[in-house]
């Protein structure tokens, strides 16, 4: 809407212009500004030519920042405002744009200069919104995890897809086949494979308790560290080191299609009758998932992947949805801490909500400054 | 529930072993492509009039031999989505070298870069462009908002070298064609959202035309940008790609007889060959080429056909499953 | 020293990367030091991965397990790409450069390429299986599935299909994808914070 | 010849990951192991060439040849905190490996929180509240379009886009809520559409991804016929 409003004045300055210019107003408007929220690496030339094309077919623009020697260029008059960024690469470097209009018969005429200097700031702006929101989360958080350690009761409602879990690792055990655990195939650093990795502590100390064969294959480096480490624990806390070994989470390989094609393979061979597919995936989330089926096994999967979420949902026989991992990861350590951050995460999710509405409510009756103030993350 | 008898044709239906599905998916897929079975589609108005505006730009150039216009491609796009849009690359270029319209290119991005230089030369040796005197390619394209504005007074000053290293001002192309006052159409291949910025810059500031070719999942935010002339073409997916292919094969068999083995096999003949460079492309064909460069000519078009057929092959088996899956559960009821 | 300093350190970084989101100077000037440590740490890791490799092939062959064979070629596929590429990278006019980009275009792409293309297969045997309206919510998921499936190759009278498609694309997706995405979001960061904090240690591993 | 050779290879290397289709093979397993062994080769290139050099190691050099002993000292650190990983050989110090994680994590969590926070839920939010043109989504104007020509058209991408998108949202994210009963009249209303919501939108994304998929499956298709064939064709032949 606004771009046609633009438009419009566009189009009625294009034809109001030769009247105008009877008037001797200025050829075009111009100005320099320091862009800002930056560390001072550009500065804005803001740029509207008021005279018509025929009369001034072209503006030329001497542009000097720095020491650099002047670079001309030369701006084809199409009676639109222009924003054109300048790079200085650091902040206190001086920019000088000399203005030019080009007459049709080649001539040139000045249009005086303007200049600025670069200039860096130390907070950016349009980051202290989700700034504020955060240090609000925080508080949230640790005020729940307060109550919590005080042994307040927190509710949470079941999960969909947990309680398959010791039918599934029961049923493995019947069968006397291995459990397979993939705890997705990205990095330490995505929550996804935190979440994953608080769920393999108690699928592995249920597993150990079975003794059942287990195999947790890895893609990520630092994250087979982790979770040999993780499996580890969970052995001893279920009393069976004697079980325990290095080998039961193992590098499969590293790159995304070979990992799929590694394990796939162990897949088709050890014949698994329980996968879980929880954490982070990417493309390779179906050829997992398919076959684990083709093997007959009972595949639990969960994933805040969106894009792969479907495949799941279409090939798995539980699948825990988005968020639902990282409830399922506090839901089944039972860890009050835990419990308590999910606690402080529907709290904010309460008051965003209602932020959201109230903002559409205001909106429509033409308040907007509530929407502008509280959800627009520019400052 | 009652005791599942397994030859009944529906529980047949219902559990159909997964190699079938496989074997059948197999010869859905392979047998178009093996029979270079062809969808020949209709041509989309957004195609049909990225044609005409390269014929007028011919029209032009022939119109005024000293003042010729170029054509300026964007390599916008790395390898994930070169499936889709390496054909439109390809039909573009053909379309420019057949008519003799210089070709100026760099790559928005830099794991394009590599890709768009080796798709200018594979395509040039069809035709015997020269490198420096028919087509240029600059490298990569960064700052993007810089480089565009730098083909508003002269790329030379922005590019020292090309991407192959030579010196900009001893290209003959370049000479001559160095701005935006030379350059007719500009094309901006991309899966990102850089056409956008094409026609903010390249169509907003200096009222170019441009053109995109994007892929098929983010074509449809570029219809707007039809309907105000702010593009005035647009190749979307496979089937973009499918329609301006086979536009430019019948514009080449036109040209170049309908026989090109023949016409590969005799380009160089006969030819100067010191004006080729080997260090671009060889000047002259070995058969594996003129296969590869045959096959090449309608990759877009060949996707088409098993494409179709893949869907359709699905959405049966979509339909059998559930015909079955209802059958069984009436008998059940009763 | 095992467990209360990672924490500390954790904290500590988890502050300068939330510092330099918020101060573009400080962006400016330590980003890179920073991530060059990242950098030392994720090339570092590699070695760390291959480790756990090589022990889980090295155990196959010592166990003389019946694939112990496969387990060779593994080593040895490993040890000529590492040393080819390599080679090729400070000799790269010499034939190991060669070598090295056959390696990788008609071996790596292509076993690449074809993992990948098992999808096509994967995704039509799913797609048998999950579209059946076994209850109501199945029976969406067919419909919904169908459509688009229909509405991705229309032509002539079936373009209705790819209308369909569009608007549901436009505003179903889009609203369930974004409801998913806000959910993750607020996980995410609560996850996030928990880890400063040192609320979650999982990352830690085991032990004392 | 050569040339054809790689290609005859890379044609034994497809068919055998094809195989697997059907059944494990010994041709698959020596294709998987190849392909494991050359990817983590080349992993190794890549992080040594592409990471450590340019990022860590020639940095460190450059420091040292400029005589910047600050940044020398830091570069030098930081390889320093690496080579601590090498600590996880050892069972009674592989603790010390713990500190280049918490560095990582630690560093890649605070560096997330604030653009998480903007991207994945206020541009969100706002998103939901006025389209990028600045209109409201639950605009007035555009349901006045639908009774002005009231088409099928109008009415669902018009009339109805905006409430619908807004109303899926909300629904949404009402469904995760975790901490709230099952019998809160609020979640009992909304997990039906919410349910219907996502199903929909799994479905949809499902058909929408069919295509990319079977396009890499004929380009394969292709290798195997229009590019290896024909060359195998004219060697035979002559």
């Amino acid at each position: 809407m606004k771009k046609k409003i633009l438009l419009l004045m566009g189009c009625a300055l294009f034809f109001f212009l030769p009247f105008l210019s009877a008037q001797e107003s200025a050829p075009a408007e111009f100005a320099l500004h320091d862009t800002p929220n930056n560390a001072g690496e550009q500065v804005e030339l803001t740029f509207r030519p008021l005279a018509s094309p025929d009369e001034m077919p072209a503006f030329l623009l001497n542009i000097s920042i720095g020491e650099n020697p002047v670079r001309v260029r030369r701006l084809v008059n199409a009676g639109k405002l222009i924003i054109l960024p300048l790079i200085t690469r650091q902040a206190g470097v001086p920019v000088t744009v000399d203005v030019q209009g080009e007459l049709p018969d080649g001539s040139l005429v000045d249009l005086g200069s303007v200049n600025v200097v670069s200039k860096g700031e130390w907070l950016n702006m349009n980051s202290m919104k989700a700034f504020i929101l955060g240090l609000l989360f925080i508080g949230l958080i640790i005020f729940f995890v307060r109550g919590a350690k005080r042994g307040q009761e927190l509710f949470i409602r079941k999960i969909p897809g947990l309680e398959a879990i010791d039918d599934a690792l029961g049923r493995a055990t019947e069968m006397g086949r291995p459990v397979f655990y993939i705890p997705g195939t990205s990095t330490m650093a995505d929550v996804a494979t935190l979440a994953s990795l608080n769920i393999l502590r108690p699928v592995a100390r249920q597993v150990a308790k079975y003794e059942t064969p287990f195999s947790v294959p890895v893609k990520d480096p630092i994250v087979v560290s982790v979770a040999q480490d993780v499996v580890k624990e969970a052995y001893m806390a279920a009393g069976r080191p004697d079980l325990y070994e290095d080998g039961i989470a193992y590098l499969a390989s590293m790159g995304q299609f070979d990992y799929s094609g590694a394990v796939s393979g162990s897949m088709v061979r050890e014949k698994p009758a329980t996968v879980f597919l929880l954490g982070m995936f990417y493309a390779e989330s179906l050829i997992l998932a398919e076959t684990a089926n083709s093997v007959g096994a009972i595949q639990i999967a969960g994933t805040d992947a969106s894009s792969q979420l479907p495949f799941f949902i279409a090939a798995c026989d539980y699948t825990l949805i988005g968020e639902e991992l990282y409830a399922a990861s506090a839901y089944m350590s039972r860890e009050p801490l835990l419990l308590g951050t999910l606690k402080a995460q529907d709290i904010l999710k309460g008051i965003l909500l209602v932020v959201f509405i109230l903002a559409i409510i205001l909106q429509l009756i033409g308040l907007d400054f509530f929407m502008e103030s509280f959800l627009n993350p520019q400052w | 529930m009652m005791t599942k008898d397994k030859n009944v044709w529906y529980e047949k239906l219902l559990a159909i072993p997964k190699p079938v599905i496989y074997i059948i998916m197999f010869f859905v897929v392979a047998l178009p492509v093996l029979f270079k079975m062809q969808v020949s589609t209709y041509v989309t108005d957004e195609v049909q009039r990225i044609y005409d505006h390269m014929e007028q730009l011919y029209q032009y150039n022939q119109e005024n031999p000293d003042n010729k216009k170029a054509i300026f491609i964007a390599f916008d796009y790395d390898p994930a989505t070169m499936a889709e849009l390496d054909p439109m690359s390809f039909a573009t270029l053909r379309h420019a070298f057949l008519r003799g319209i210089p070709v100026i290119a760099w790559s928005g991005l830099p794991t394009g870069v590599d890709l768009g230089e080796q798709d200018m030369h594979l395509i040039a040796k069809d035709y015997g462009a020269v490198y420096g005197k028919d087509y240029v390619f600059l490298g990569y394209g960064y700052p993007f908002v810089q480089a565009i504005i730098a083909l508003a007074t002269d790329v030379k000053t922005f590019f020292a070298s090309d991407k192959a290293g030579n010196d900009t001002r001893d290209l003959p192309l370049l000479k001559n064609i160095y701005n935006f006052n030379r350059i007719g159409l500009v094309f901006s291949m991309s899966g990102t959202s850089y056409p956008e910025s094409w026609v903010t810059y390249a169509n907003g500031l200096y009222g170019k035309m441009v053109v995109t070719g994007s892929t098929a999942v983010s074509a449809a935010k570029y219809y707007p940008f039809l309907q105000t002339n702010q593009m005035v073409g647009l190749m979307g997916g496979l089937k973009g790609a499918a329609e301006y292919e086979q536009l430019v094969e019948r514009l080449e068999k036109e040209l170049n007889g309908s026989d090109v083995r023949a016409y590969l096999e005799t380009l160089y003949d006969g030819k100067d060959l010191s004006q080729y460079n080997t260090a671009y492309y060889t000047p002259e064909f070995t058969p594996e080429e003129i296969q590869l460069s045959l096959a090449r000519r309608n990759t877009a078009r060949q996707g088409m056909a098993p494409q179709a057929t893949a869907h359709f092959y699905v959405i049966i088996l979509i339909i059998i499953g559930n015909i079955a899956y209802f059958a069984r559960m009436r008998n059940n009821k009763r | 020293m095992k467990r209360q300093l990672p924490v500390i350190i954790t904290f500590i970084f988890a502050v300068i990367g939330i510092l330099l989101q918020i101060s573009p100077i400080m962006q400016d000037r330590f980003i890179d030091p920073i991530n060059s440590w990242i950098a030392s740490i994720s090339s570092f890791a590699v070695i760390i991965g291959l480790a756990s490799l090589v022990r889980h092939h090295a155990t196959k062959i010592r166990r003389r397990h019946k694939d112990q064979f496969f387990s060779f070629v593994t080593f040895t596929a490993l040890v000529v790409m590492a040393t080819v590429s390599i080679i090729g990278y400070y000799h790269p006019n010499s034939l190991w450069k060669g070598f090295a980009d056959n390696l990788y275009r008609h071996i790596m792409v292509p076993l690449n390429a074809t993992m990948f293309a098992l999808l096509a297969f994967y995704i039509s045997s799913a797609a048998y299986r999950a579209f059946r309206a076994r209850t109501w919510l199945a029976g969406t998921l067919l419909v919904s599935g169908f459509i688009v499936m229909l509405g991705r190759v229309a032509f002539g009278p079936l373009m209705i299909f790819g209308e369909v498609t569009n608007w549901l694309m436009l505003i179903p997706n889009t609203a369930a994808m974004r409801g998913i995405m806000i959910g993750v979001g607020l996980g995410m960061v609560a996850t996030a914070i928990k880890i400063m904090l040192g609320i979650e240690r999982s990352y830690l591993g085991g032990g004392e | 010849m050569g040339m054809f050779l790689w290609m005859t290879i890379a044609l034994f290397l497809t068919l055998a990951v094809f195989s697997f289709l059907f059944r494990d093979n010994v041709i698959y397993k020596f294709a998987e192991h190849l392909f494991v062994g050359t990817s983590v080769g080349y992993t190794i290139f890549v992080s040594y060439t592409n990471l450590f050099l340019p990022r860590v190691w020639n940095p460190f050099r450059r420091a040292l040849g400029d005589g910047d002993v600050l940044l020398a000292v830091w570069l030098g650190l930081g390889i320093v905190v690496g080579f601590l990983y090498f600590s996880r050989f050892s069972q009674n110090w592989s603790w010390v490996s713990r500190y280049p994680i918490s560095i990582t994590v630690g560093y890649l969590t605070g560096y997330s929180i604030i653009p998480s926070l903007k991207a994945r839920i206020l541009s969100q939010l706002y998103g939901t509240v006025v389209d990028p043109a600045g209109d409201s989504l639950l605009n007035a104007e555009k349901i006045g379009t639908f009774f002005k020509h009231p088409t099928l058209h109008n009415f669902f991408f018009e009339a109805m886009a905006g409430p619908l998108l807004v109303f899926g949202v909300f629904v949404v994210i009402v469904y995760f809520f975790f901490s709230l009963k099952n019998n809160n009249p609020v979640v009992r209303f909304s997990r039906n559409p919410a349910l219907i919501y996502l199903m929909v939108a799994f479905g949809a994304s499902f058909g929408y991804t069919f295509m990319g998929r079977i396009s890499l499956f004929i380009g394969r298709m292709n290798f195997i016929f229009h590019e290896w064939w024909p060359i195998f064709k004219n060697m035979v032949s002559g």
